[in-house]
C-alpha cells in the first residue's frame, strides 16, 4: 500500500517547466511576427476634464494598425466596466470606462489604445496623440477626501462611496460603564501587491469557429469570460479564457475586467489578427491597483486585567478613484480586526472615500493587515497602560478551545456569520513564546542597553478567514491510458496547485502521483469557477477535487466488480491497479477499466485489446444503462456552509540604531495554524513569501503620492522591494494544526496569512526598542529620526 | 520613413543566430521575440528586477538594459542554456527544485544565470556569500529564504558532481 | 517602455567614434549602458543616434604605477573592482567601488561612464574630486585633461563638450602614510545613497566627499578639526537636500554620523590601525 | 513641488519689470525656445527644445502674465508637453525696490505628470534654485544690453490667429535660466532630474 501523499513535502511537478525557461506565461503566448501589439495612452493628471483627443498624426505611421479613443466605442464597450461586487451600503459606486469619456480620474486612467506591428512602433504612435486637458484640482488622501472642499465625482457628495456600521451592541455605553478607558488614532499607507509580472493579455478571434480566444494574466479566468463576452455581445460558448502561467498576483490579478481585457479581444476581432498587450512596469504603478490606505480610531473600555468590555471602531478607507471590488476590503477589516479576541461589545463604523488616486482592490491580507494593526496595538496600549505583560493581556482575550465554533455575532465579506469553526490561540501563544524566547527577552533588552544597544519586541496575533464560497467544482477523467486528468476552474500564481491537487487526487483514486496531470484556469476544461484569492484554492478546489476523484473511484469499483465478479468493497485500487484484497492475482488497471467504461470498444490500443477478455454490462439493459455515462470521469462540487478560519501569530526583535535610526530584524517567529497541512513545504514557502511581504509593507513600500495627485516613486528604483538583504536570514516557523470541520480534508487556506500582522508586530518592537508610540505605518528610518525629535524633551 | 535595420549576429546558448533588427531592439526583446527563447523574462525594463538576467561571455547581465545590435559577437547564454547536455536539470536547478526555491516562477531565470555564474566563481560559498550572490535578483513569492537554501544546496551537489558551469 | 528610434553607430576605430560624434550635436555616446538605456526605454532621453564604443579596441585597459590607477573607458567596474592592484595603490576606489549598484549591474557599467554622467549620487564622480584625479577626453580637435575639480558643472551636466568622448580616468596613488575609508547609508542594499561619505586623511590634511548631498560631488575640508566637531563642521559646508526617502533633516543627521564614523577610520587607517 | 526664492538684480524695478514684460527677452532667455507665439496680451505658445547634457525633449507649451501689479507683482502660469511628460506651473512674482536693485521674489507651485512625475522629482527643487540664481544674471545680462540677439517679430501663418511670432537667436545651448527653472523648465529640468535619478541607481 502506497503511503499517503496528504501531509509530505512532495517536490514540485510544475518546477520541472519552470527551472528550463518552459515556463509559458502570458507574453510567452503567440509570440510570432503576425501578432500585433498594443500599447495604452494614460492619463499624466490625477483629475482633469478631456477637451479634445487629436490622433490624425498616428494613422499615417507605418506599421501602426489602429487608434481607439472612447469615441470609437460602441454598445457595451462605451458603457462603464462593471462594478463585480455590489453591496447595499455602497450607496455611490463608481467605476471607469474602458477608455476615459469626458474626464479622467487618477493619472493613469486609460485614455486611448493604439494596435501596431510591434510595441516599439506602438509607442511611437502614443507620442503623436494629442490631448487637450481642462485640468481639475485633485483630492489626494483621506484628509482630503474627509474634508470634501473637492469633490472626486461632482455626483458624490463628501466624497463618500459608502458608510457602513456593524456591532453587537451599544459600545460607547459598554466604554463609558469601563474601568479603564483608552483612545488610539492609528494609520496605514497605500502599497501594491507588484507581482514581477504585470498585466497582460493576448486574443485571438477564430473566424472558422467563430470564437474568440483571450489568454490572460488573471485570478479569474471564469470572470474575464463572462464579461468579454457581455462586452462584445459574444454568446459565453464562443469565448473561452486560457490562463497560462501566471508570474504572481497578490490580489491586483483578481481584479476584472481591466480595459485592456476587453480592448485587446476587441481589436482583435476587429483587426482579425492575433492582438497582445503587456504592461509594463511603470503602467502596472500608475494603473492597476493598490490597497492598505486607511485612517482609524478606536475607542476601548477595559477592566483591570486587560479583558475588553467595549470596543468601538470607527475608519476611513480610501479605495482611490472607482471601486470595481464593491466593499470587500474595509468589510474584511472591519470583521477580521476582532481576531481571536472576544470583546463584550463591539461597534463598527466606517466610510470608503474618493480619491484622485489608483482604484483599491484586495492586496494579500486584504484589510487584515490594517484591523490587525488597530487590534494588536490597542492590546500593547492596555498592556502599557496597566503594566502588564502583553502577552498576558491577549491570552485574557481569547477565545478559548472550548468556546468553538464561536459566533462573533457579525456579517463577514462573503455575507454569512462572522462564525470561527475551530482555533487553539492559548497553544499558538504558547509556542510563539517559545520560539521568540519572549520570556528571556527583557535581560536580553537590559544586556544591549548597557552597550548603547536599542533592541525591541513585538507579537501581534490575527485569526484569518479562507476557503470562502461560493463554489469551486472539479473533474477528474481516467485515461485508457491509465493516466488521470484533472481539471479545476480556479487559477494558479505560483502556489503549487499542480502538485497539491495531484497529491489529493493520488491518495484517493490511489494512482500514482507521476500520472495524474492537473490544469487550472482554463474554461475550456471546467467552466464554472470563482477565482483564487481569499487563501481559497486549497480548501475549495482541493476539496472538489477530493470529491471529484471519489465519484470517478466509485465508477472504478463498480465496473471492476463487475468485470473481476468481485464485491466492490473486496477491491483495492493501489498504484493505478485494482485489484482483490488477498488475491493480487486477480486485477485490470485503470485503463482498462477507462475502456470498459465505453461501450464503443475499438481496440485502438494495448488497453483496448486488454480488455477485451473482460465483459461488463447486463445484457438485459442498454448498453448505457439509465443514470450512468459512457466514460470513466467523476466531476463534483464542492460549496460550504461559510468560510474557514486560520489563525496564527508572528513575533519580531528589532534593533535600531541609535544614530542613523536604521532598523534590523534580528529574529522572525511564526506559529501558523492553517488547519491540516496539504504539503508542508508549499505551506512554508507561502509563509516565508508573506512575511516578506509583510517585511516590505512595514518598513520599505509605499506609494508615495505628491499633493497633485502624481505617484512619485512608479519605478522598482523608488518603490523599494525589498531584495534578499532586507529580508530576515531565517524565519522560524512552528505549526499547529487543529482541522476544520467544514471541509472533507480538515483543511484551512494558508496564502496570506504572512503578510497580515506584520505592520503590528514591527510596530510594537519599535515601541518596545525606542519607547515612543508607533501609530503610523510604514515607517521608515527618517521618519523614526523626526518621531525621535519630537519625544526628546 | 521606415526605420533602418541593423544585421547582427547573436550567439546564444552555442547556437548562432542572424537578425535584422532596428538599432533600438532591446537584446530581451529580441531573444524573447525575435528568437523565440522566452525563458528571459522582463519585469522592469529599467535594470532593477533581474528577471532579465542572461550570460554574456559568462557574466551575469541586464538583458533589458543592453541593445541586441550590442551584443554583436558575443556568447548570451539564458536559461534554456542552463540545463545538462542530456536534459537533467544542473546542480544550480536541480537545487532550486529541491529547496523550493520558486513559486511563480517568473524571476527564477534570472537567478538561476546569475547563480550559475556565481557558483561558477566560488564554488564553496559561506551562507552570507549565498545570499550576496542573489542580492541584485527580486523575487516577489519566496521571501527569498528558499532560494538562499538552494544556492547551499547546488554547490553541495556541485562538489558531488561538477560541471563545466556552462 | 520602448526607446525611440535612434541612428546606430558601431565604429571599430577611436578616430572614427570621434567623426561620428563631432558629426551629430544631439549623438550621445554608449559604453555600459547602464544608465542610459533605461533613460531610452522609458523615452526621457531621445538622442538622434548613438555611437557605440564597445567595440573600440585597447579602451579597455587598467593601468596601475605607483602615481596611481588609469581606467580605460571600457573597463567595467567589475573588472577595476577586482584588480588587487587598483585596491593597493589606490584602496579607495575599491571601497567605494563595492557599493556600486549591484554585481550584475557591475559587470556591464563602466567607471568612466558613471564619472562623465557627472551625478551627484554617485561614488566614484565623489571619489575621483576627493583624490582629485582628472578624465582625460578626446575629441576630433584632439585631446586634453579635465580635473576633478572642473568635471562636473551641475546636475548631471560634465563639462565635456558634445563632441568629446571620455576615453580613460586617472585616480591618483594613495600616499605613503596616508589613509582612506568610505560608508553609506542606503534604503536598500545596492540602492542610490541616501548618504555616503568618502574620507581621506594624509599627515595634518583631512578631507571628506560626499555623495547625494547638495547637486554636485562636493569635497569638504576638515583639517585641523578635532573628532565630534567634524559633523558640524561638515554640515556647515553643506546643504542636504529633501526627498520621497529622507528628510534634509535626516539627510543631515546622516552627514554628521557618517562623517565622525569615516573621517576617524581614514584618520586611524593612515596611523596604521586596522 | 513647491520653490520659493529670491534674488538681487542692480536695476531699478522699472527696468526689470519691463524686462520680463518683453517678448522678446523672453524668447531670448528661455533655453532652447525655438518659437514663441503671442496668443494675446501676455499669453504666449511656445516651442521648447531643451534638457541636461544630451537628454533633450521638445515641449508645446504656454506661458501667461497675469495679475499684472505694475512693479509690483504678477503671477506667470506655465504649461508644458511632451513626450517626456507634462507641466503645470504657477509663478507668484513680486518685485520690490532695495538697496542696490530690485529684488525679486518667486513662489512656484509646479504639477509634473507623465513618466517624469513617476521617476524625477527627486532633485527638481534644488536643480530649480541653482537655476534661478543664474537666471538672474542673465536677466541683468538682458537689461545692461537689451535683447539684442532676439529677431523681430515676424507673422507667420503657422501661429494662431494673427499672432506675432518670435524667434529666438540662433546660439549654443546657454546656461539655464528661471523660465527654465520655474517653467516649461521644470519639465525640462526633469528630463536632467529623471536621468539623475536613474543614472544615479544604475551606473
Amino acid at each position: 500500500m502506497t503511503t499517503k501523499l496528504m501531509g509530505q513535502g512532495v517536490q514540485r511537478v510544475e518546477d520541472q517547466r519552470f527551472l528550463r525557461g518552459q515556463g509559458r506565461y502570458v507574453d510567452d503566448v503567440a509570440v510570432d511576427p503576425a501578432t500585433l501589439h498594443a500599447a495604452v495612452l494614460r492619463s499624466p493628471h490625477a483629475h482633469a476634464r478631456i477637451v479634445d483627443i487629436d490622433v490624425d498624426a498616428v494613422l499615417d505611421l507605418e506599421g501602426v494598425h489602429a487608434v481607439w479613443t472612447h469615441e470609437d466605442l460602441t454598445g457595451p464597450m462605451a458603457e462603464p466596466l462593471p462594478l463585480l461586487i455590489p453591496h447595499p451600503a455602497l450607496t455611490h459606486g463608481r467605476t471607469q470606462y474602458a477608455l476615459a469619456r469626458d474626464e479622467v480620474n487618477y493619472a493613469g486612467e486609460a485614455v486611448a489604445f493604439v494596435v501596431a506591428d510591434d510595441r516599439y512602433l506602438a509607442e511611437d504612435a502614443l507620442d503623436r496623440i494629442r490631448v487637450t486637458y481642462d485640468v481639475l484640482a485633485p483630492v489626494v488622501g483621506i484628509d482630503a477626501a474627509r474634508a470634501a472642499d473637492r469633490l472626486v465625482h461632482d455626483d458624490v457628495p463628501g466624497n463618500v462611496g459608502a458608510r457602513m456600521e456593524q456591532g453587537t451592541g451599544d459600545a460607547q455605553a459598554a466604554i463609558a460603564k469601563a474601568p479603564h478607558r483608552l483612545e488610539l488614532d492609528l494609520t496605514v499607507e497605500r502599497s501594491a501587491c507588484t507581482p514581477l509580472e504585470g498585466r497582460g493579455t493576448v486574443a485571438r478571434w477564430d473566424p472558422d469557429s467563430n470564437r474568440m480566444q483571450v489568454w490572460t494574466s488573471t485570478q479569474s479566468s471564469t470572470g474575464v469570460r463572462a464579461v468579454v463576452a457581455v462586452k462584445l455581445g459574444l454568446d459565453l460558448g464562443q469565448v473561452d479564457v486560457i490562463t497560462p502561467d501566471v508570474g504572481g498576483g497578490f490580489g491586483v490579478k483578481i481584479n476584472h475586467p481591466w480595459p485592456e481585457e476587453l480592448l485587446v479581444p476587441l481589436a482583435a476581432r476587429t483587426l482579425g489578427r492575433t492582438v497582445k498587450f503587456t504592461e509594463d512596469r511603470r503602467e502596472h504603478f500608475v494603473s492597476s491597483a493598490h490597497e492598505r490606505g486607511q485612517v482609524q480610531h478606536i475607542e476601548v473600555g477595559f477592566d483591570d486585567d486587560g479583558r475588553l468590555l467595549g470596543l468601538d471602531v470607527e475608519f476611513w478607507h480610501d479605495h482611490g478613484a472607482y471601486t470595481p471590488y464593491g466593499l470587500i476590503v474595509p468589510i474584511i477589516t472591519s470583521t477580521q480586526l476582532l481576531g481571536p479576541y472576544k470583546p463584550e461589545v463591539y461597534r463598527v463604523v466606517f466610510e470608503s472615500l474618493y480619491t484622485n488616486t489608483v482604484m483599491v482592490t484586495p492586496y494579500r491580507g486584504a484589510g487584515r493587515p490594517q484591523g490587525c494593526f488597530a487590534m494588536e496595538r490597542t492590546m500593547d496600549a492596555i498592556a502599557a497602560y496597566l503594566g502588564k505583560d502583553r502577552a498576558e493581556v491577549r491570552a485574557t482575550n481569547f477565545i478559548q478551545p472550548d468556546e468553538f465554533p464561536y459566533d462573533q455575532g457579525l456579517i463577514f465579506q462573503d455575507g454569512r456569520e462572522l462564525e470561527y469553526d475551530s482555533g487553539d490561540y492559548p497553544a499558538s501563544l504558547e509556542k510563539i513564546k517559545a520560539l521568540v524566547g519572549w520570556d528571556d527577552f527583557p535581560a536580553f533588552q537590559k544586556e544591549m542597553a548597557a552597550v548603547g544597544r536599542k533592541v525591541g519586541i513585538g507579537l501581534a496575533c490575527y485569526v484569518e478567514g479562507t476557503g470562502v464560497g461560493p463554489y469551486e467544482g472539479a473533474h477528474v477523467h481516467i485515461e485508457t491510458t491509465g493516466k488521470v486528468k484533472v481539471a479545476t476552474g480556479l487559477t494558479t500564481q505560483g502556489q503549487g496547485h499542480a502538485t497539491v491537487f495531484a497529491q489529493l487526487v493520488a491518495d484517493e483514486l490511489g494512482v500514482r502521483f507521476e500520472d495524474v496531470e492537473v490544469v487550472t484556469g482554463d474554461t475550456r476544461r471546467m467552466p464554472y469557477a470563482v477565482g483564487t484569492f481569499a487563501s481559497r484554492a486549497a480548501v475549495m478546489s482541493g476539496s472538489a477535487i477530493h470529491l471529484a476523484a471519489r465519484r470517478a473511484k466509485e465508477k472504478v469499483l463498480k465496473i471492476a466488480a463487475d468485470a473481476l465478479e468481485a464485491a466492490e468493497e473486496d477491491l483495492q485500487i493501489v498504484d493505478g491497479v485494482v485489484s482483490v484484497k488477498g488475491s493480487p492475482g486477480t486485477a485490470l488497471d485503470l485503463g482498462t477499466v477507462s475502456v470498459l467504461s465505453n461501450p464503443l470498444r475499438y481496440a485502438f490500443d494495448e488497453a483496448s485489446k486488454a480488455a477485451t477478455q473482460f465483459s461488463v454490462g447486463d445484457p438485459g439493459k442498454p448498453p448505457v444503462p439509465e443514470d450512468e455515462e459512457p466514460g470513466l470521469e467523476g466531476r463534483d462540487f464542492y460549496s460550504p456552509e461559510r468560510a474557514t478560519f486560520a489563525s496564527g501569530m508572528h513575533a519580531v526583535i528589532v534593533e535600531t540604531d541609535p544614530d542613523t535610526a536604521e532598523i534590523t530584524i534580528l529574529k522572525y517567529a511564526v506559529v501558523h495554524d492553517c488547519g491540516r497541512l496539504i504539503n508542508p513545504m508549499i505551506v512554508e514557502g507561502q509563509i516565508h513569501g508573506g512575511v516578506a511581504q509583510g517585511v516590505a509593507g512595514a518598513l520599505y513600500e509605499r506609494m508615495a503620492y505628491d499633493e497633485n495627485g502624481q505617484l512619485q516613486n512608479a519605478s522598482f528604483m523608488d518603490f523599494l522591494m525589498p531584495y534578499v538583504t532586507e529580508v530576515p536570514d531565517g524565519i522560524d516557523i512552528d505549526h499547529l494544526e487543529t482541522p476544520s470541520p467544514l471541509n472533507p480534508l480538515g483543511i484551512k487556506g494558508a496564502g496570506e496569512a504572512g503578510v497580515i500582522p506584520s505592520a503590528a508586530v514591527f510596530a510594537a518592537a519599535i515601541e518596545d526598542a525606542e519607547r515612543i508610540p508607533i501609530t503610523a505605518m510604514p515607517i521608515s528610518p527618517s521618519e523614526l529620526f523626526h518621531l525621535r525629535q519630537e519625544h526628546t524633551p | 520613413m521606415s526605420e533602418e535595420l541593423h544585421d547582427v549576429r547573436l550567439r546564444v546558448n552555442g547556437a548562432s543566430y542572424d537578425l535584422r533588427v532596428p538599432a533600438r531592439r532591446l537584446l530581451s526583446d529580441a531573444l524573447r521575440h525575435d528568437l523565440g527563447l522566452t525563458g528571459t523574462h522582463v519585469g522592469c525594463e529599467h535594470g532593477v528586477c533581474g528577471a532579465c538576467t542572461v550570460l554574456l561571455d559568462g557574466a551575469p547581465v541586464r538583458a533589458c538594459l543592453m541593445l541586441a545590435v550590442s551584443a554583436q559577437d558575443q556568447e548570451v547564454t539564458t536559461v534554456e542554456g542552463l540545463g545538462n547536455a542530456d536534459g537533467s536539470l544542473s546542480n544550480v536547478q536541480q537545487g532550486f527544485a529541491e529547496c523550493h526555491g520558486l513559486q511563480c516562477g517568473f524571476c527564477t531565470p534570472g537567478f538561476l544565470t546569475t547563480i550559475t555564474a556565481g557558483l561558477r566563481d566560488n564554488p564553496t560559498p559561506t551562507h552570507e556569500e549565498c545570499r550576496d550572490m542573489i542580492a541584485g535578483n527580486l523575487c516577489r513569492c519566496t521571501g527569498y529564504q528558499n532560494i538562499v537554501k538552494a544556492v547551499e544546496r547546488a554547490a553541495e551537489l556541485g562538489l558531488e558532481t561538477p560541471e563545466d558551469g556552462s | 517602455m520602448k526607446p525611440a528610434p535612434f541612428a546606430y553607430h558601431r565604429p571599430e576605430t577611436l578616430e572614427a567614434a570621434l567623426a561620428a560624434l563631432a558629426a551629430d550635436p544631439h549623438a550621445k555616446v554608449l559604453a555600459g549602458g547602464q544608465s542610459l538605456v533605461p533613460l531610452l526605454s522609458m523615452r526621457l532621453a531621445q538622442p538622434s543616434a548613438l555611437v557605440d564604443i564597445n567595440a573600440l579596441p585597447g579602451l579597455d585597459g587598467i593601468e596601475v604605477d605607483e602615481t596611481g590607477v588609469r581606467i580605460g573607458a571600457l573597463a567595467r567596474h567589475a573588472a577595476v573592482l577586482a584588480s588587487p592592484e587598483v585596491r593597493r595603490v589606490q584602496p579607495l576606489v575599491s571601497l567605494a567601488l563595492g557599493h556600486v549598484a549591484h554585481a550584475t549591474i557591475r559587470n556591464r557599467g563602466t567607471t568612466v561612464g558613471s564619472l562623465v554622467h557627472a551625478d551627484a549620487a554617485a561614488e566614484m564622480p565623489v571619489v575621483l574630486s576627493l583624490l582629485g584625479g582628472s578624465v582625460r577626453v578626446a575629441s576630433v580637435r584632439g585631446q586634453r585633461d579635465i580635473a576633478a575639480a572642473e568635471l562636473v558643472l551641475g546636475p548631471l551636466e560634465s563639462s565635456l563638450a558634445p563632441d568629446e568622448i571620455a576615453v580613460s580616468a586617472f585616480f591618483p596613488a594613495l600616499p605613503a602614510g596616508a589613509g582612506v575609508a568610505f560608508e553609506e547609508v542606503a534604503r536598500r542594499h545596492g540602492d542610490y545613497a541616501l548618504c555616503g561619505v568618502a574620507a581621506l586623511a594624509h599627515g595634518a590634511r583631512v578631507a571628506a566627499g560626499y555623495v547625494s548631498v547638495g547637486d554636485v560631488p562636493t569635497v569638504v575640508d576638515l583639517s585641523g578639526v578635532p573628532a565630534g566637531e567634524r559633523g558640524a563642521a561638515a554640515l556647515a559646508q553643506l546643504d542636504p537636500q529633501a526627498d520621497i526617502h529622507a528628510t534634509a533633516a535626516y539627510r543631515a543627521q546622516l552627514v554628521r554620523v557618517l562623517t565622525e564614523r569615516v573621517v576617524e577610520s581614514a584618520v586611524s587607517s593612515a596611523r596604521g590601525e586596522s | 513641488m513647491k520653490i520659493q526664492g529670491s534674488n538681487v538684480i542692480a536695476a531699478p524695478v522699472g527696468e526689470v519689470w519691463t524686462a520680463l514684460l518683453d517678448p522678446q527677452v523672453l524668447v531670448a532667455t528661455i533655453p532652447g525656445c525655438e518659437r514663441l507665439a503671442a496668443t494675446g496680451e501676455h499669453a504666449y505658445d511656445m516651442t521648447v527644445t531643451a534638457g541636461v547634457a544630451a537628454i533633450k525633449g521638445t515641449y508645446a507649451g504656454t506661458c501667461a502674465l497675469a495679475d499684472l501689479v505694475e512693479r509690483e507683482s504678477l503671477t506667470m502660469r506655465l504649461s508644458g508637453a511632451g513626450a517626456p511628460g507634462t507641466v503645470e506651473a504657477s509663478v507668484a512674482v513680486t518685485f520690490a525696490e532695495v538697496d542696490g536693485g530690485t529684488e525679486v521674489s518667486y513662489d512656484a507651485d509646479a504639477t509634473v505628470g507623465g513618466m517624469v512625475g513617476g521617476v524625477g522629482q527627486r532633485m527638481l527643487t534644488s536643480v530649480s534654485k541653482r537655476m534661478a540664481g543664474e537666471f538672474f544674471a542673465n536677466v541683468a545680462a538682458a537689461i545692461a544690453a537689451p535683447a539684442p540677439a532676439a529677431s523681430a517679430p515676424v507673422p507667420t501663418p503657422s501661429a494662431p490667429g494673427a499672432a506675432q511670432v518670435f524667434g529666438a537667436p540662433v546660439r549654443a545651448s546657454s546656461p539655464d535660466d528661471f523660465l527654465r527653472g520655474i517653467a516649461v523648465g521644470a519639465g525640462l529640468v526633469l528630463l536632467g532630474v529623471v536621468a539623475g535619478s536613474l543614472v544615479g541607481r544604475r551606473r
